[in-house]
């Protein structure tokens, strides 16, 4: 259902960054770009300044494992004079560190936090990176697929909980 | 005989009706605290669509004594980092101060256990503030933020609040011209007026610093649930919450009797000096009375045998009481009238003032701490000032110039009103600037504001 | 926040204190945990600790088919259950390409406002009682008693109701719903007026949430704060109007808008969404189309690859899903966009330079549920 | 009898106290030590009748002051004070100050027992049940022989109230 974008605003988007945006994909008649991280920072200000995509509605991330840059970060923005959404797709390899959003959306602090919480994805820049949901001291990052359901930080659990296991 | 034990009889002759006044206070307030909370806790599940205590005996009437002993047998915590001794002590303090107070209290014109200490109302307001001491002592020994915050909040509170309920008291005073307990009632009786149509400014003023001074809503910030946890209570678990809880609710009941006794006529009777009212003498056994009819009505009307027997016990008792206070109408009983109607009158006005604590503590939200200040400070003790200079002003019109007391009181308290509304447009404007011209958030730039 | 930067000097040089706000403390909703910098009683910053309910939703959802991860949702704002079900329902029929019939569409629209206003309610009650109004809390419960026994009778739960099913409903709406509802609604406006009475005009309500917590239009957008906490701040903007789903386009209903993005203008906003709610339902029920209630799915759900973002008007704010589809029965990613959890990160805006009672007000007014926080 | 032992038990606390408040290192600690001195002092000046005394000794000295003491005392950071050791050099001083005040105290005792009748210890006075209600006396005498002290020390009171505002002013 995928199928290649090429109306407007990916034309205005090209024009503006050109290599950076690899890609621009309609699926399910909901657009989403796909973008460099190396450029990621001057997009998000071009969209939210520019295009006035001034509400950055979702951050998060997703893992791909197989493939050669595992994750995607996935910026979903909307914009409120012209209702429209747009989702921002940064493919990054393991290890990577993105450079953080809370300076052109805010919102993004606890978002960024938590995709670090669960990917293990370093923001650079952030004000304050760390854990947000699961406790600081806690070994992995459950929503990577590697991390299998039942696995835990055992460790953890005992020293700070007294029982054997969580499960 | 030994002149030592002959020492001790005659102390306890002269003084056996204060002995056993102060037994009776010790062992039966902490009963009437009691169910006070039970009557509170009904009233408000009346209020709110719901039932309230049902299970411990009918309709809940035996939960004080089921929660008397939950709270004897509960574990006994003292935080590891508390101050022992303090902690142990402070409740205490809270309690006895309550219940000393009480004693200065007449109930009647025979129930008075100081009996002729001629600064009484300055007792029982001064005994009954040395409470204070126990909550703050408490919040500090118990060693937690909550606790001392809840302390600090109640000394500021108490201490502003005490000033407008002095000064409020003041103004009753001068027209009683003492501080004996029985002689202010016996002035309200000649100048055949309760206080409170006088002085109605002043009646306010002590009534909502009162309320303050009971740490009751909205005024309850040192306990304030929702913020403080339970204040300077929060550490405090089983008896020793008890007692706390003990001394709030007998202070209740203390500021409920001296509003009575300096505003609402003591135990007189309403329309005391007026010959023609004196049917009005009949009414304690008919109130009585009717409570036992409303009972037998009721009692056809319960669901289980239990709670039918129980009403019509209920039913007896009142009946009972109705003609205890049925026989002073009996010309050879008529001595007891005093005493007994006098009870009757007495607790009746300190029931209906303390329903009316309850009733504002299930209607209002809370005061925040700054608009709790404000009030006390820029409101009620400028208004009390006032007040005591209008009372005074009125008394010199009256004696020196002879002017017609209702005419003084009229003239001097519009003018205490019109300060009033003077002192509220003023508070108001002073809001508004203050809205206005500080933005809440007063730290912009300098730090990164939307850091977690 | 930075340390360093705390310390200030302040009242009596005495020093900052840091006061622990939770995870047990009566008016944090729940298990939110906040770290107060206090210089007296005022709060000179706040810092969340969050993650105490955290039970890993999303991925649990990676485990499960799509039917299987339906009833986990309910578990997120579990007062307002229906709405999430609502979200991810329409998520998936989106990502299948089905849609539900016209008859399920009303039945869940109406499902859901009678959702909304108790979801309403319990912030009222709640809220009421933080700022220290024992009553309201009472009288707020006893109207939400009556949306549970709608929602009993429809699909036997009362909380965690799991009342849609994707691809339309899971069952047909009983013979008197109509008249329930009807019945709900119509005495719904009297009792909305006892909250007024008690409420709106009362002083110490008004001196304990004007100016209190103001968050401007600009602060909310970029905090990504929506629902009524962006109404209230002077933001005409729903996405029941402004991307409709469900049956939202059939119906008039106003959004009500507050001025100043107080506390005040929050209450105030809910209260008229509670009344629109009240409107939409009394329009819904006087015309559900027959037909089936359930759109052409099969037993096994295999969305074709690809990914979808749909996001509804939840009581609280934007209540997003984002789901990956790799083709086979179970999703590869489901992202939930909690509104609560984006909502509470303005706290620590609206917070600062306010007293410790303000905070409990300001909780209260974001209206947050510790299990859609934490999920 | 009885007079005499409740004055001894309200002397002894008294005193005990008083030592026991000297002698506590923790603030807290000596102003509740405080507080009981000036209860059972209190007490003492009920049982000579002096009842406004009494009063204004509860209501001021411990309902007014010692509230604010322990007011302050809980904003001051108490584990700081507790491990200083302030006041060890004037050990000396104090100890010679305390003696002589003590000296002086028992010459004056001493000399006023040579004069019979108009001794500082006064347990055979006029027994206090036959004094006219002392309220109404200090009132009358304080508004009228002693007027203008009276106002000069609320003057004085009120300037240094006025004074202590204008210094916290200052801080801000």
């Amino acid at each position: 259902m995928q199928i290649p974008l090429d109306n407007d605003l990916t034309k205005r988007y090209r024009e503006q960054f050109g290599a950076a945006i690899l890609d621009a994909v309609e699926d399910r008649k909901q657009p989403y770009l796909i973008i460099a991280a190396t450029q990621l920072e001057e997009i998000a200000r071009y969209s939210r300044d520019v295009e006035k995509f001034d509400l950055l509605e979702d951050y998060t991330a997703v893992d791909w494992p197989r493939r050669e840059k595992r994750f995607d970060l996935v910026a979903i923005l909307y914009s409120f004079p012209h209702n429209l959404r747009l989702r921002l797709k940064i493919p990054l390899a393991d290890g990577e560190t993105p450079a953080s959003l809370v300076e052109i959306w805010p919102t993004a602090n606890w978002l960024e936090r938590e995709i670090f919480d669960m990917f293990g994805i370093s923001f650079s820049g952030h004000p304050d990176m760390k854990r947000i949901l699961l406790p600081e001291e806690w070994q992995g990052h459950p929503l990577r697929k590697d991390y299998d359901i039942l696995q835990q930080d055992t460790a953890w659990v005992r020293e700070n909980l007294g029982i054997e296991s969580g499960q | 005989m030994n002149p030592a034990l002959h020492d001790v009889l005659a102390f306890l002759q002269a003084w056996w009706v204060e002995l056993v006044s102060g037994v009776v206070i010790v062992g039966v307030v902490p009963l009437v605290a009691g169910y006070l909370v039970l009557m509170e806790r009904k009233l408000m599940a009346d209020m709110q669509a719901r039932l309230g205590p049902m299970r411990v005996g009918p309709h809940g009437l035996l939960q004080p004594i089921a929660d008397a002993v939950k709270l004897l047998i509960k574990e006994d915590i003292i935080p590891d980092n508390a101050d022992k001794m303090v902690f142990w002590m402070a409740p205490v303090v809270s309690m006895t101060a309550a219940l000393t107070a009480m004693g200065g209290i007449a109930f009647g014109p025979s129930f008075l256990v100081a009996r002729d200490i001629n600064v009484g109302l300055l007792f029982v307001i001064g005994v009954s503030s040395l409470g204070l001491l126990g909550i703050v002592l408490g919040g500090w020994a118990s060693n937690s933020h909550y606790s001392i915050m809840g302390a600090l909040r109640s000394t500021a509170q108490l201490v502003s609040y005490e000033t407008a309920a002095g000064l409020a008291l003041v103004s009753g005073l001068l027209l009683a011209g003492t501080l004996r307990i029985r002689d202010i009632v016996y002035a309200q009786e000649q100048s055949g007026v309760w206080f409170v149509f006088l002085v109605p400014v002043a009646f306010f003023i002590y009534v909502v610093a009162s309320i303050a001074e009971t740490n009751r809503a909205p005024f309850d910030l040192p306990e304030a649930e929702s913020e403080l946890v339970a204040g300077y209570m929060t550490e405090y678990s089983g008896f020793r919450w008890a007692l706390y809880f003990l001394g709030e609710y007998a202070n209740m009941i203390v500021v409920g009797a001296v509003a009575t006794t300096l505003f609402l006529g003591g135990w007189l009777r309403p329309f005391p000096n007026v010959h023609w009212m004196n049917w009005l003498d009949a009414l304690p056994a008919l109130f009585t009375a009717a409570v036992g009819a409303y009972c037998v009505f009721r009692a056809g009307k319960q669901p289980a045998r239990v709670q039918v027997w129980f009403m019509w016990a209920v039913a007896l008792a009142c009946f009972v009481v109705a003609l205890i206070l049925a026989a002073p109408l009996y010309g050879p009983l008529s001595f007891l009238k005093l005493g007994l109607h006098g009870a009757f009158w007495f607790l009746l006005k300190i029931s209906a003032y303390i329903y009316l604590f309850m009733w504002l503590r299930f209607t209002l939200p809370r005061y925040r701490f700054d608009q709790l200040m404000h009030l006390g400070w820029y409101i009620l003790i400028p208004l009390a000032i006032v007040n005591v200079l209008a009372a005074g002003v009125a008394m010199i019109l009256e004696m020196e110039y002879g002017w017609n007391r209702w005419l003084a009181l009229v003239v001097t308290t519009l003018f205490t009103l019109g300060v009033a509304l003077f002192l509220l447009r003023l508070n108001d404007k002073r809001e508004a600037e203050a809205s206005s011209a500080a933005p809440p958030s007063e730290e912009p730039s300098t730090e990164d504001s939307y850091a977690g | 926040m930075r340390d360093d930067a705390a310390q200030k000097e302040t009242l009596l040089g005495a020093d900052e204190l840091v006061l622990n706000m939770g995870p047990q403390h009566p008016s944090t909703h729940g298990v939110l945990r906040v770290k107060l910098k206090l210089d007296g009683e005022r709060v000179r910053g706040t810092e969340c600790v969050i993650g105490y309910l955290h039970r890993g939703v999303e991925k649990i959802a990676e485990n499960r088919t799509y039917q299987q991860f339906a009833p986990y949702v309910d578990r997120m704002d579990y007062v307002a259950a229906v709405s999430n079900g609502l979200g991810y329902c329409e998520a998936v029929e989106k990502l299948l390409n089905v849609e539900a019939p016209p008859r399920a569409k009303v039945i869940r629209t109406i499902m859901t406002e009678l959702q909304r206003i108790a979801s309403h309610l319990i912030w009222l009650g709640t809220h009421a009682l933080d700022i220290g109004a024992l009553t309201p809390l009472f009288y707020c419960l006893r109207e939400r008693e009556e949306i549970l026994k709608i929602f009993e009778k429809y699909c036997g739960a009362r909380l965690t109701t799991h009342a849609f099913r994707i691809g339309g409903l899971q069952y047909e709406a009983y013979d008197s719903f109509e008249k329930d509802v009807e019945r709900f609604c119509k005495d719904f406006e009297r009792r909305i007026q006892e909250y007024v009475d008690l409420l709106t005009g009362n002083s110490i309500w008004i001196g304990r949430t004007r100016n209190v917590g103001v968050l401007s239009a600009e602060d909310c957008i970029a905090l990504g704060a929506s629902g009524p906490v962006l109404r209230a701040s002077g933001v005409k903007w729903d996405l029941r109007k402004a991307q409709p789903y469900a049956a939202y386009d059939l119906y008039k209903f106003e959004i009500p808008v507050g001025t100043n993005g107080d506390t005040y203008d929050r209450y105030m906003v809910r209260m008229e969404e509670m009344r629109q709610s009240r409107l939409i339902c009394l329009q819904a029920i006087e015309n559900i189309p027959a037909g089936p209630i359930l759109g052409k799915v099969g037993k096994v759900l295999k969305p074709p690859a690809g990914e979808i973002y749909h996001s509804i008007e939840a009581p609280k704010g934007i209540l997003g899903y984002y789901i990956v589809s790799d083709g086979t029965t179970q999703p590869y990613r489901v992202r939930i966009r909690p509104p609560s959890f984006i909502n509470l990160q303005a706290l620590d805006k609206m917070a600062r330079g306010h007293l410790v009672a303000d905070v409990v007000a300001i909780i209260g007014t974001l209206d947050i549920v510790l299990g859609e926080v934490d999920r | 009898m009885l007079d005499k032992v409740i004055f001894f038990f309200f002397a002894g606390v008294a005193i005990l106290s008083a030592g026991l408040m000297v002698t506590r290192r923790n603030a807290i600690h000596s102003a509740v030590f405080l507080i009981t001195t000036l209860l059972a002092t209190a007490g003492i000046f009920l049982q000579l009748r002096a009842e406004f005394i009494f009063i204004a000794q509860i209501i001021l000295y411990v309902g007014g002051i010692m509230v604010l003491f322990i007011f302050v005392i809980m904003l001051v950071s108490l584990d700081v004070a507790l491990h200083q050791v302030k006041f060890s050099r004037q050990k000396w001083v104090a100890l010679f100050v305390t003696l002589a005040l003590a000296a002086e105290v028992g010459v004056m005792l001493w000399s006023s027992r040579k004069v019979p009748g108009q001794g500082f210890l006064l347990p055979n006075a006029v027994p206090a049940a036959k004094l006219p209600p002392n309220t109404e006396a200090l009132a009358g005498s304080l508004f009228s022989s002693y007027l203008l002290p009276f106002e000069i020390a609320s003057v004085l009171l009120l300037v240094a109230m006025v004074g202590a505002v204008v210094m916290a002013k200052k801080r801000t």
